[in-house]
């Protein structure tokens, strides 16, 4: 059962309060039946139906963690659950194949254009923090910390530091190896866009996979290597691998990701919030909607054993409501198609709400 | 085995003495064939020949194996095709029931009639065909069945026979084929289990259990042993009563033994055709002399 | 040839020395040698790939890993849903596959060309079979992937419409949930409906019940059920019998349904069937020539006594040739079948990575199979996953090995000596 | 039932059967017809299925020639692969096609003599009881599914590598070669074998009787004669190392390069398709078409081997006659 | 076709008159054989057989292919083996160069002598005796080589000949196997253009070419046509001046024809060996009698 855990979601009663799909409905009547119904604890098998989630690979783990669990309270609803990058995972959530769409970065202008036109209407939910960790082979003795320009300077295209050496001087002259996440990343996406700019581009001699185990493997597996992923996949192989401090540019230390310093942004300019993006139609089935708010509620606690952060309570919260009252659309792209900038919390607004056509 | 070749030689020579004087008297013993629906009386009187091939070429791809080649083979008698290997015997058997058919480059011009029907005609129904004109091959082949199956086989084919039928038209023809006594407690054993000789008669019991009016046999004896030779040798003393029979064989004393009339082919052509007393006694041709001589082959 | 010697007579030839012998023998048995330490070798190759994957999996090897679905923690995953795949996909390839490589094998062996133009078409076909034996698996995944996950692009689905193009073998239901946890069901009449507003006395039902409360989840028991609707201002039912029919009257259903095994529909999406399909275009060619060689192995005497008894050609073949090549044939679909149960590539590129739960219980069921989720584990960097990964092939390996055993038990006691 | 009473009587019944109806022909004649049609369907099928290969890889080939990014002369001139990545994407299948031909020429390196020297040791030397144990050994070796053989690779095979030589990558061309290399082995022992063995006993016979050895006896007798079966056999390994997908999907990585050094993480033609399905991209856009462009080549170029190997295979068919 | 038969019937009677009467004295006419260095005069001297085979007995597995065979086979003579199918003709004739060796299950016990060595003992060198004792099969079996390459395979395993030296060997092998003048001029042609006759007649160059003293031939002639059969039988008779030859045959006709002593076997046993003039026209027995008759096999 996943009950005690979930700490920061006042509302840890969901499961059976939300069924007829209203947020009008009164939360105490719902909380009374929680705690004391031995439905809640046991399976229901009653429930059926499948709920089909694509896309990051960052958030993978959060949602298999999440299916798992979910699966032994309602053992009938299939929940699968594919890995192809946000970026192809959009793809087929905005032609409205797929339920959830995991995403380690917001939905773009285009795509949410894309959804627009086929009528596809979701609902955003970031569910983490995630630290971008840079990650080098557990052997390498000489990489202490990265500076944003040193990382500029082993990743950009135009500089595409072939040796150790050519990063920091007193480095040795061995030459770099790079493992990245794949172009239909969100953290690819993520990383160029901090990295490169929205003008440049990344190196093009990188081994790339859509699936970051390859990349664990990768740099772990060379001794003079240096990769990027989510922070959960570095957890999960810190004894294969060592994360790179980062020089935060605002105040010049040098930041390891970790929980704190990933949630205070500390770990700048690399944390950067999860989502997943639930496909309105969808929402009014019984077992999607289950999902949805398992999966929210659960998101504090399955974030914290996959490696990631837990957000404010807040973010939860709002996100519970945006799901039951079918708030759709994203606060991330405004009304003339740009990026919205600033910490989730900021940006996670019902203001910036943008609910397209 | 001394005595066994002994006997063989003996016996071979008597029943060879008895069939040669009786042919003609024994054609009146004809009830019970099943030939009898198709060859009516009329017929039988109209014709003497149960095959008339006449002026018959064969090719394979351009190798002309048959050249004009002109035989009557008499109803109801033993003939033999003897000649060196590859003279085109096998051939001529061949398109007797148009088993070459398979053959996809075979291909035969001139006349070759059973009857008013013409055998080489590209309409005739070569299904019935061989229904009426049954073969039997050098190999034994009895298909890994029943023995019981593999002489119902064309019954089945052809035939609405019920069980009992099925079951009476089975022993009949291996009573005829003179295997009944030995396996009538095993008829449902598989038949690859006789021994050589055994299969080789199944596989007539089998031929004659559709009831074919003329019987081709492809040196039916060359795999076996000297008894079974004997065997078979004795069925078809007993079957010419019945049936035509064409016998392709090796073996000189074999076709001097069996047959009533001997074709000698060489490298495609009948060098002489007659009976089989003056062929081997006193052929005309000297090929046929140093052949049946054993001078050359 | 020196002209000399074409006049000279053979008398006077001189004779050459003889070689000695120790210089040739030690030849020989050097290159025994050689032989022998290669075969060798060949046998502890396979030694250690067997010792490697028995290191890892052994350990791993347990009822939790055979009954399991795949989990993220590698304690709890296990294989069920990838085992129940592979035997989906391979039943139904096997069940395609099979009649129509025996058929093509039986019209090229038994059924000459009868003329010129079909000899050449024969040869043709000839020559395509051989070729396609030789196209790389990860090319007929591409394959399947356009013409049969989605159809050339032929059916895109309707986003407003609930069904597909062309749907077979199920019935919908709409879901509700009531407030006391019950599915409601309530069947759906025309598929193209928007959902349903609830109103009381409609058509519903609620899966049944068996003596200890539990609910048997089975669309032929369904109960028919009285649905009490509320509002927001009615008072909020307490009894808990109540309460498990109560549906608010703004409910919102979910579209369930009842699909049979058989379920069908176009295009197949990435389902069972489509991986399925292009298994067939991949083991297709082998058991063509598998089956051909079968066929040519059964004597022609045979054939020609069959012949030779009136039958028609396809009486020759169901009553002769076919039973007598049945041995040869099952051994080689059974090879055949074994190579598709370990083929990966193409259901790769059909099926993606997906983390899957549940067996396939339709034809166009999400899938995955064996290979599929040994490679998913084998990619992961923990060597728990490897371990795991390791277990599941001794599992896959153990499938195998019974088949080629199977094979090898037809090919030596079905066999029976022809002729 | 053996009185000759009971025979006359037996006489009579048969005669009466065989006199009765016969089965109408005309019934077996359309049958007949029909089983032929449904026969001609399903070889027609087979045809069916490559029209279908060569339809759907050229329309989409064509499809990712009609964009502006890519030429033929880019496809076919560079050794730049990058349809991912960079700041100007470059479609240079040479990157795919070394890394393939890296992969093979190791593979084969291990397979050829390995697997020739196993079947002459199978058809010539081995006594009857060891080679009733090695040919289901290899025939085991032969069934075992490629992702074993990939994480076998992984697992086994790099780690020792790099143990012998630091300068190992964790993916790299020969590690994949080699267990290509295992793979394709009973392949070619086996074919090889069949070869061997379709050498009429007579010309060993013929040897012998001349007083060769063992080796005499093969290797200037019964491998020339064999020799168009044996190149068969190795022009099905190649090819099968060409196309094979998994091992180097697993353990050759994701780095397409023109390179000659087989430390180096490589991408081979299969690898890249794996990659793209594996979810990369998904159904739009011109990295979508380039992996049919590039299953394109890779089915061009296996199915020129298997014409070679059948245009071999037909002269070695006639060497005996 | 038919002057060719008849003349072949006439050359070959003639041949056989002459060379029987001029086998003593044809065995001086030795000098040049490439046996010469092997086969030393004294040794020729002691032993009037080239062969001497004492109460053989062989086994393939559990069967027994031969029981107790002794016969003695004269230096330069033809010696011919005849017999049923199966009788253990061939198997005697594999022992004889050891050739049964390949066959696995293959045991023999007994004596089998050349000269003093016994060529059955675990320790005699197969190689070399293989060369000493030549074999050439029923069914031609050039290598897919050249005709040149055919011949000089032997001399290239055993000799340290240079190029000239082997062309020499190949031509007087060529010579001596009545084949020089039809490939004189196409000796790198693939030897498997030759016809069959051809190819069996360079099976027997290969075969002198390394020089034996004994040429073993197993029904050399089965397969041929009769104008190469002749040629093969001119052969034999010329070689028997050098070559001590033992063949085995089918055919009554060629055994009569060809040899000077005759071996009959029937089921593994040397029913009666003698001079082939006795063994033809007046057999000691009944068995011998109905088989050189014809009557049986
Ligand atoms: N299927 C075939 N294709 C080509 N040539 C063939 C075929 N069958 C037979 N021949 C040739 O036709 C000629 C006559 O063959 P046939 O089988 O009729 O001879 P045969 O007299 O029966 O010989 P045998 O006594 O050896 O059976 C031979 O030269 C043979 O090579
Ligand atoms: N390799 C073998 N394995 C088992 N039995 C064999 C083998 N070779 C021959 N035999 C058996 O040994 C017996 C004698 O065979 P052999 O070949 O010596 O007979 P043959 O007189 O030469 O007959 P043919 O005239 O047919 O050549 C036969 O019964 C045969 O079946
Ligand atoms: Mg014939
Ligand atoms: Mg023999
Ligand atoms: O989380 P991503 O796979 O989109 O990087």
């Amino acid at each position: 059962g996943c009950e005690p855990a979930a700490p920061t979601v006042a509302d840890n009663s969901v499961s059976t309060s939300d069924t007829a799909g209203s947020g009008k409905k009164m939360p105490v009547a719902a909380e009374a039946t929680s705690t004391e119904t031995p439905v809640s604890t046991t399976a229901n098998t009653e429930l059926q139906g499948r709920v089909e989630i694509d896309g990051s690979s960052t958030v993978f783990p959060i949602s298999e963690a999440t299916a798992s669990e979910f699966y032994k309270k309602f053992p009938n609803v299939t929940v699968n659950v594919g890995v192809s990058g946000t970026g192809g995972g959009f793809k087929r959530f905005t032609k409205g194949e797929t339920d959830v769409s995991d995403a380690s970065r917001p939905i773009k202008g285009e795509e949410f254009d894309a959804a627009n036109e086929s009528g596809v209407s979701f609902v955003e939910l970031p569910v983490a923090y995630d630290g971008l960790t840079i990650v080098v082979h557990k052997d390498n003795d000489w990489v202490d910390h990265l500076t944003v320009d040193e990382i500029k300077t082993i990743f950009n295209a135009d500089t595409a530091a072939k040796s150790w050496s050519e990063v920091r001087d007193g480095w040795p002259n061995k030459p770099i190896q790079i493992f990245a996440p794949g172009t239909d990343s969100g953290t690819f996406d993520y990383f160029m866009e901090v990295v490169a700019g929205k003008k440049g581009s990344l190196r093009a001699d990188m081994s790339t996979s859509e699936d970051d185990n390859v990349l664990v493997t990768g740099v772990s597996g060379s001794p003079s290597a240096i990769g990027f992923f989510g922070v959960a996949y570095y957890e999960e192989n810190k004894d294969k691998l060592k994360a790179v401090p980062v020089i935060n540019p605002e105040t010049g230390d040098a930041v390891s990701p970790e929980s704190s310093t990933i949630e205070s942004g500390e770990y700048a300019p690399f944390s950067r919030p999860l989502f997943i993006y639930i496909n309105a139609k969808s929402l009014s089935r019984p077992e999607v909607k289950r999902f949805a708010t398992f999966y929210i509620q659960n998101a504090p606690k399955m974030a914290e054993k996959t490696g990631y952060v837990a957000l404010p309570a807040d973010i939860y919260k709002m996100g519970l409501k945006n799901v039951r009252s079918r708030k759709t659309g994203t606060h991330y792209v405004n009304a003339d198609g740009e990026k919205r900038e600033g910490p989730v919390t900021e940006v996670f607004q019902a203001t910036n709400l943008n609910t397209g056509k | 085995m001394v005595p066994r070749i002994n006997s063989m030689n003996t016996v071979t020579k008597a029943n060879t003495v008895t069939s040669k004087n009786t042919v003609t008297t024994e054609k009146e013993a004809f009830a019970g064939s099943p030939t009898i629906q198709t060859a009516t009386p009329t017929e039988i009187s109209q014709e003497q020949f149960a095959l008339e091939i006449l002026n018959l070429d064969s090719w394979y791809g351009d190798f002309q194996a048959l050249h004009g080649v002109t035989i009557k083979i008499p109803r109801n008698q033993v003939t033999a095709f003897i000649g060196p290997s590859g003279c085109g015997k096998s051939t001529l058997l061949r398109w007797c029931n148009r088993m070459n058919d398979t053959i996809a480059i075979a291909r035969a011009s001139g006349t070759l009639r059973m009857g008013d029907t013409d055998l080489l005609s590209k309409s005739i129904d070569v299904v019935d065909l061989r229904r009426r004109v049954g073969i039997v091959f050098q190999k034994a082949n009895p298909f890994p069945k029943s023995i019981f199956d593999n002489v119902a086989f064309g019954p089945r084919l052809h035939m609405k026979a019920n069980r009992s039928e099925l079951a009476d038209l089975v022993e009949w023809s291996l009573r005829k084929a003179a295997l009944w006594d030995e396996v009538k407690d095993r008829l449902n054993k598989p038949a690859l289990g006789l021994s050589g000789g055994q299969q080789q008669r199944l596989c007539i019991a089998r031929a004659i259990a559709v009831g074919p009016e003329v019987l081709l046999m492809d040196e039916p004896c060359s795999a076996l042993d000297p008894a079974s030779t004997l065997a078979i040798e004795d069925l078809m003393d007993e079957l010419r009563t019945q049936y035509t029979i064409v016998i392709v064989t090796h073996n000189m004393q074999q076709a001097s033994r069996c047959s009533d009339k001997t074709a000698f082919f060489f490298e495609g052509k009948v060098v002489e055709y007659g009976p089989t007393d003056r062929i081997f006694t006193n052929p005309e041709n000297k090929q046929t002399e140093d052949y049946v001589s054993g001078r050359f082959g | 040839m020196p002209e000399s010697s074409s006049q000279s007579n053979s008398d006077q030839r001189s004779t050459p020395e003889l070689r000695g012998r120790a210089g040739r023998m030690l030849t020989e048995k050097w290159f025994s040698y050689l032989c022998v330490a290669t075969a060798t070798s060949s046998v502890a190759v396979l030694c250690w790939l067997l010792y490697s994957i028995l290191s890892h999996g052994l350990p791993a090897l347990s009822w939790t890993l055979l009954s399991n679905p795949p989990e993220p923690d590698p304690e709890q995953a296990g294989v069920r849903p990838a085992f129940f795949g592979t035997v989906w996909v391979c039943a139904m390839c096997g069940l395609m596959t099979l009649p129509i490589g025996i058929a093509t094998a039986i019209l090229l062996e038994e059924f000459p060309p009868k003329s010129k133009l079909g000899g050449w078409v024969y040869g043709l076909i000839q020559l395509n079979i051989s070729n396609l034996a030789g196209v790389p698996s990860v090319v007929y995944g591409i394959l399947g992937l356009t013409a049969f996950v989605s159809m050339f692009g032929l059916f895109e689905r309707d986003q407003d419409s609930q069904s597909s193009g062309f749907e077979l073998g199920v019935t919908y239901y709409n879901q509700f949930f009531s407030e006391g946890d019950r599915a409601i069901l309530i069947p759906v009449e025309n598929v193209d409906d928007k959902l349903s507003v609830v109103s009381e006395g409609m058509e519903a039902y609620t899966f049944a019940r068996d003596a200890d409360g539990a609910t048997i989840v089975d669309y032929s028991k369904l109960v028919p059920t009285e649905i009490n609707v509320i509002t927001y201002d009615d008072p909020y039912p307490e009894d808990p019998a109540v309460l498990e029919n109560t549906l608010f009257a703004d409910a919102e259903a979910g579209r369930v349904s009842q699909k049979s095994w058989y379920y069908f529909q176009v295009p197949f999406g990435r389902g069972v069937l489509a991986g399925a399909m292009t298994l067939m275009l991949v083991i297709l060619p082998v058991i063509i020539i598998s089956s051909q060689e079968a066929l040519r192995a059964v004597p022609s005497s045979l054939r020609a006594g069959a012949l030779g008894l009136g039958a028609t050609p396809w009486q020759v073949v169901r009553t002769v040739t076919l039973p007598a090549a049945i041995p040869g044939i099952m051994t080689g679909a059974i090879l055949a079948m074994s190579r598709a149960i370990g083929e990966t590539a193409p259901i790769l590129i059909i099926a993606g990575i997906v983390y899957i739960r549940n067996a396939p219980q339709h034809l166009m069921d999400d899938f995955t199979v064996m290979p599929l989720q040994i490679y998913n584990w084998t990619s992961r960097p923990q060597e728990a996953f490897h371990d795991i990964a390791a277990g599941g092939i001794i599992i896959l390996l153990a499938i195998l090995l019974s088949f080629n055993a199977i094979a090898v038990l037809i090919r030596q006691k079905m066999q029976k000596p022809l002729s | 039932m053996n009185t000759p009473e009971s025979t006359a009587d037996l006489n009579d019944r048969v005669r009466s059967i065989l006199a009765a109806d016969r089965r109408s022909l005309r019934g077996v004649r359309i049958r007949e017809i029909g089983v032929y049609a449904v026969l001609v369907l399903c070889g027609v099928f087979s045809l069916l299925i490559t029209i279908a290969i060569v339809g759907v890889l050229l329309t989409e080939t064509l499809n990712f020639f009609r964009s502006d990014e890519v030429t033929l002369s880019n496809f076919l001139g560079s050794g730049q692969w990058t349809p991912l990545l960079g700041s100007t994407k470059s479609f240079g299948i040479w990157a795919l096609i070394s890394g393939t031909m890296l992969v093979t020429v190791i593979a084969m390196a291990i397979a050829l003599p390995l697997g020739l020297i196993t079947a002459v040791y199978l058809s010539e030397y081995a006594p009857r009881k060891v080679r009733a144990v090695l040919k289901p050994v290899l025939e085991v070796l032969a069934g075992v599914p490629t992702v074993v053989y990939g994480f076998f690779a992984l697992v086994t095979i790099t780690p020792f590598l790099q143990w012998l030589h630091g300068g190992f990558n964790v993916f790299n061309a020969t590690s994949g070669g080699i267990a290509v290399g295992i793979l394709c082995l009973p392949t070619v022992c086996s074919l090889a074998e069949d070869a061997l063995q379709a050498v009429p006993s007579s010309l060993r016979d013929g040897a012998y009787g001349l007083g060769g050895t063992r080796f005499d006896a093969t290797v200037k007798v019964i491998l020339p004669a064999a020799l168009s079966g044996i190149i068969s056999a190795f022009l099905l390994a190649i090819a099968r190392a060409i196309g094979e997908t998994m091992i180097v999907a697993i353990a050759c990585g994701s780095r397409p390069q023109v390179t000659g050094d087989p430390r180096d993480e490589i991408q081979t033609m299969t690898g890249f398709m794996v990659q793209m399905a594996g979810g990369d991209v998904s159904n739009f856009g011109i990295e979508y078409y380039s992996m049919y462009a590039v299953a394109f080549t890779l089915f061009m170029i296996t199915l020129s081997l298997t014409m070679i190997g059948n245009v071999v295979r037909r002269r070695y068919r006639e060497a005996y006659e």
